[in-house]
């Protein structure tokens, strides 16, 4: 299956890669390192479908390389339930099969814009940022959020992506670390600072728990600004087939993962529905 | 120019039809579906009970297709219900659906395949089903990877036979049987299906294939077995709708249609409308556009009125 | 690293055969492929009295494979046991055959592929061949485009039962039943294969299929139906060898192959050795040695110290 | 069939197209002309399969256009069996379909070259011719045969390519025009003349009957010469699969057309042998 007859297949064909690192960023989250040309110029946002050998394939974001280095890409995984847990368990050394990227990307905004992530929800946040970091004029203030001091995830690379221009602001829901309380919290007191001030933020990218990016979209709503958000569905084929990943009327791995507030928020499922794997539409 | 088809019971806007498995769960994304142009949507096959599938690999890219096991995930027929009725398929009888307008605005043409193993467990369905205004059956005999239905109901034309009398006797709307390359003559099962009281066969679903990586050595969907589906697998139903046309059958042709040349190629062979599905993998919802206005420029082309003119053309050689 | 195969009764130093139809008439020719590396060479298939085939086009070109209708043009059972006895295959007896040197330097390790439609066909064939050095017979069950031949035999198992103890009867050499997509099951076929004395299978023959020109609206073909072979039909071909292998079938594997990866693939399903014929006509006969040096880096790569090892592998999991 | 989908397929996938013009050589040999890209840039010896809807599909040499346009190219055909008068009766809007070109092309040589051809073996050597007239140095002598008269074709077209600095030679069976005899006469005579002078030829090419070729190659080899010949078998495939063209150890559409006159002699079935659509070794 793995050959090379058939050029037009490009990314949609299975690419088998040998996981080179694997970092421990937190007690339940993992970064697995490999090399992968397509996945290395993955744009933020897309994801890539990991075959996890005996055990299932499903959907992820493509995190950056630490080492930046040409050619690599990485996955950042918390472990959770039975197939997350599988991949967060791989080690050096191990095969996993990967296709994509695939879906549609953050669109770049210039000026003053928010980045508002928690946990691996980061993940196309950090991608996006090193991307804005390459177009002037643009500040990017990044605000982080997590439960407590020790989930804090990609402090130092979020600061080292943002610059001197910006700023990262890291939240933790107990306090223990940072700002106290939610990420969307902070987002509200910024935006009403900036209102209060006559200043105005540009664009406001979010990716996370959906409770999250439901409270950021209505947020940035009230305050009239643009939001993107990235999404999350059940994802088995990750190429607009098999329909599990359904969202109102969109297909999320062809119209997503990245969605346009207003799209967003306009299909009533956000937040309220998501489709099961029988495709059953339940309360989430 | 007017595309629009006729056969069998049905009558559509035009030719492409949506292949069901593709996008055919949620109402919201077959009005999409249906709104970019496809003349019909078939809906995922239906089940009595829910189905969660299988773990992934589900589909797997081989050269000019896909080797999918999906594992028939759908709602079940009783979630499927409401959802149709959240948008008004049970208030009014079949026969507004005639109407060019209601379905433009509000309730599209909608097909509902359904598979199970028992002439009960269909019957139930159809039962089920029947008050909404949904234009047809589509049973799916032919899922080459699933146990216990599809391609096992599709190879015993005897259980085909009861099967199909079963619904006939509770719903006046049109049946279709899907067909697949089992281990018996299609054509044998094709005629049984018609003799029962089938309107039209459907040809052809996946067929029965595997993928196995020489790295890992291992086979690649989680079932190990699935079904290929694309171009691969065109020349062979293109075949397949020219013997059920050759022996009378009035058939739908599926399997390989990328573009508007595919499908005047299965109307050639004696294809009344064509279905489409894993070229939206590739092309995403313009297939069905493109492939009528390409259907469009041929007609004009060659001074053919409609596409009824097209079918079967290729058995005058 | 040595890559030489045994089963069934037939040793080759390697793995890769080329596929009858192809390229196999003419004892030069013959020789060429096998000297390009082939590890053993079928012939075309041979009837009784010679076949001049059909018409052209009798070979069309789509996504992925080729589908074609040659019509089993082939010179006779008469004229094919001249050709080789031209070439000292009367001289000795096949257990010479085992000499590799003399493989290398003169006669070629050939399996004459025969069509026919009943017991006495095949037997009176047999009859004037069995004198030969060949390494063993191949039975052609499986032609999806010739009347009354191929697979119109091996859709009648019980037939094919008395062809093969006909032959059975009347020869000790390896006997191959060479099986394809018809309309029985091929698991019960390749079955009783093997319970009427056949030695291994080979699986897939092409698959039937058809081409349609939109322009001209005609099949393309002069028999109109023909056989899809190459990567197109691969993951099918697969799926057959992977169940032949679970049901304890020896099983060579044929369909799609184009790299050693691809054989590698058909040996993980199960398959003993691999027959190439399609990817000769986009890589010409450099396939056999480029699927062979591949495999050995595999077999190094993976710590397999012989190509047996990788048979069947992939049933564990 | 005729898509685009499958970019790999090039030249194997089977094109149709529309006849724009047909012309008489000869009273039995027509050209029929037509738009191909890939025909337009066959190199000479190469050979297309031709569709002939409903008939036959046959290999056929690519024909210059007359008129030298770009992408298009012609057949000449010779009315002779069914498949060939099929085509010969095609005419203007006529669709044929195509395939190629396919096979070994005959390859450039410096110096004084001598081209031998006789009825449709004429059309390789004049795309040949006009390869040649394209580089310099080159001298060209071109002989071509014919049975009488009213058969000689070409003969303008021929005279415009090989330029000031060439010659064509004429020949007919029964002397009703130009040189009475064999063009293989005519070069045994040009041979020897040549060797009596001191003069060297550098290359031969040669195309027609199999008896005129064979004649030609003998000759060419007793001088010593070496000589390209396009030979003819039957040919149903045209990519190395059905075996319908062996010739020797040789599978013409892939080692030939044309072929080295030492390989051609070296295989005993030329002149003697061809095989028939059954693959029996008949006497030609
Ligand atoms: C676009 C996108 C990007 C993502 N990026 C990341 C990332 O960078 N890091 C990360 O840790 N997670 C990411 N996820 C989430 C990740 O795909 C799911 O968490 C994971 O599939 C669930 O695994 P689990 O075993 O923990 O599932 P559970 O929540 O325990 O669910 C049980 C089973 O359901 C199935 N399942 C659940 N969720 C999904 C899903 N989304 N798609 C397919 N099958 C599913 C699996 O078979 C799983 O084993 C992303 C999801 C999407 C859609
Ligand atoms: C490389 C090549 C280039 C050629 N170029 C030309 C050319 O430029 N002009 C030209 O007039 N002729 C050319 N020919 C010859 C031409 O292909 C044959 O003359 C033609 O196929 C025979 O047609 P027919 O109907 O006259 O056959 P007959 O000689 O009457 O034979 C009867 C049948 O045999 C089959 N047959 C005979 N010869 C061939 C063949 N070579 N390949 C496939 N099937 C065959 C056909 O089905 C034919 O109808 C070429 C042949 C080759 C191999
Ligand atoms: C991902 C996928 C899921 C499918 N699911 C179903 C299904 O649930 N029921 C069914 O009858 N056919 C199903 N099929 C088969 C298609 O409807 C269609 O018959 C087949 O894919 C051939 O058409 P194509 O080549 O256009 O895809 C599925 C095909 C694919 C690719
Ligand atoms: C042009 C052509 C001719 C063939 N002729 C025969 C034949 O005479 N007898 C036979 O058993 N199989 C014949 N086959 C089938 C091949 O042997 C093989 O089973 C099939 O093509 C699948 O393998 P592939 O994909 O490698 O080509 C032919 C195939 C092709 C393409
Ligand atoms: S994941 Fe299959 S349609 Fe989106
Ligand atoms: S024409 Fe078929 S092998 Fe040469």
């Amino acid at each position: 299956m793995l050959t090379d007859t058939d050029s037009s297949m490009g990314k949609d064909r299975m690419r088998l890669v040998r996981v080179e690192e694997v970092r421990d960023e937190s007690p339940t989250v993992r970064t697995l390192i490999f090399k992968d040309d397509l996945a290395s110029e993955a744009r933020a946002g897309q994801f890539l479908m990991v075959w996890i050998p005996r055990v299932d394939e499903i959907p992820m974001s493509v995190m950056l390389d630490p080492y930046d280095r040409a050619g690599y890409a990485a996955l950042t995984v918390r472990r959770h339930g039975y197939s997350s847990t599988a991949l967060y368990n791989m080690h050096e050394g191990s095969t996993i099969g990967l296709r994509g990227p695939y879906g549609r990307a953050f669109t770049a905004s210039n000026g003053n814009v928010i980045l508002v992530g928690g946990g691996t929800g980061l993940v196309p946040l950090l991608r996006l940022c090193k991307m804005l970091s390459n177009s002037t004029g643009i500040r990017v203030t990044f605000i982080m959020g997590s439960r407590s001091k020790d989930e804090v995830i990609f402090e130092d690379l979020a600061r080292r992506l943002v610059g001197n221009n910006g700023k990262v602001i890291v939240c933790t829901d107990d306090g223990s670390y940072g700002f106290k309380g939610y990420a969307s919290d902070m987002l509200k007191a910024l935006l009403e600072d900036a209102s209060s001030k006559g200043e105005r933020f540009d664009m406001v990218y979010t990716c996370g728990p959906e409770a999250m990016m439901l409270k950021v979209l209505k947020i940035v709503d009230e305050y009239g600004l643009e939001a993107q958000a990235s999404l999350e569905r059940i994802m088995k084929c990750g190429i607009g087939l098999c329909s599990s990943c359904c969202i109102g009327r969109y297909v999320l791995c062809k119209d997503g993962p990245v969605m346009d507030a207003r799209d967003i928020l306009a299909c009533n499922e956000f937040g309220a529905y998501a489709r099961d794997k029988s495709g059953r539409l339940v309360r989430v | 120019m007017d595309l629009s088809v006729e056969f069998a019971g049905i009558r559509i806007r035009n030719p492409t039809i949506l292949a069901s498995g593709i996008l055919g769960i949620s109402y919201e994304v077959m009005k999409r579906v249906y709104d970019a142009g496809a003349g019909a949507v078939v809906s995922k096959s239906i089940s009595v009970e829910p189905r969660e599938g299988y773990k992934g690999p589900i589909i797997v890219k081989v050269d000019s297709g896909y080797v999918n096991a999906v594992g028939l995930a759908n709602p079940g027929v009783d979630h499927f219900v409401q959802e149709l009725s959240k948008y008004g398929y049970d208030k009014e009888s079949t026969d507004t659906m005639q109407d060019k307008s209601i379905h433009d605005n509000y309730r599209i043409p909608i097909v509902v395949n359904l598979v199970g193993s028992s002439v009960d467990e269909f019957v139930s369905m159809v039962k089920r089903l029947d008050h909404l205004s949904i234009i047809g059956y589509e049973l799916n005999l032919s899922c080459p990877h699933v146990e216990r239905v599809g391609l096992e109901v599709g190879d015993d034309p005897e259980l085909v036979s009861r099967i199909i009398k079963g619904i006939r006797a509770v719903t006046s709307k049109p049946i279709i049987a899907k067909l697949g390359l089992g281990a018996v003559d299609m054509l044998e099962v094709a005629k049984t299906a018609i003799d029962s009281g089938a309107s039209a066969v459907t040809a052809i679903n996946t067929i029965r294939a595997m993928v196995i990586d020489a790295e890992t050595c291992m086979p690649v969907l989680s079932n190990k077995i699935g079904g290929l589906s694309g171009r691969a697998i065109k020349p062979i139903a293109l075949r397949c709708v020219y013997e059920l046309h050759r022996a009378g059958v009035p058939v739908i042709g599926c399997g390989g249609i990328y573009d508007w040349r595919d499908a005047v190629e299965f109307m050639l062979a004696g294809a009344h409308a064509v279905q489409i599905g894993s070229a939206i993998g590739d092309r995403w919802l313009d297939v069905f556009k493109e492939v009528n206005d390409g259907i469009k420029e041929y007609l004009a082309r060659k001074s053919l009125k409609s596409v009824k003119e097209v079918v079967g053309i290729a058995h005058r050689y």
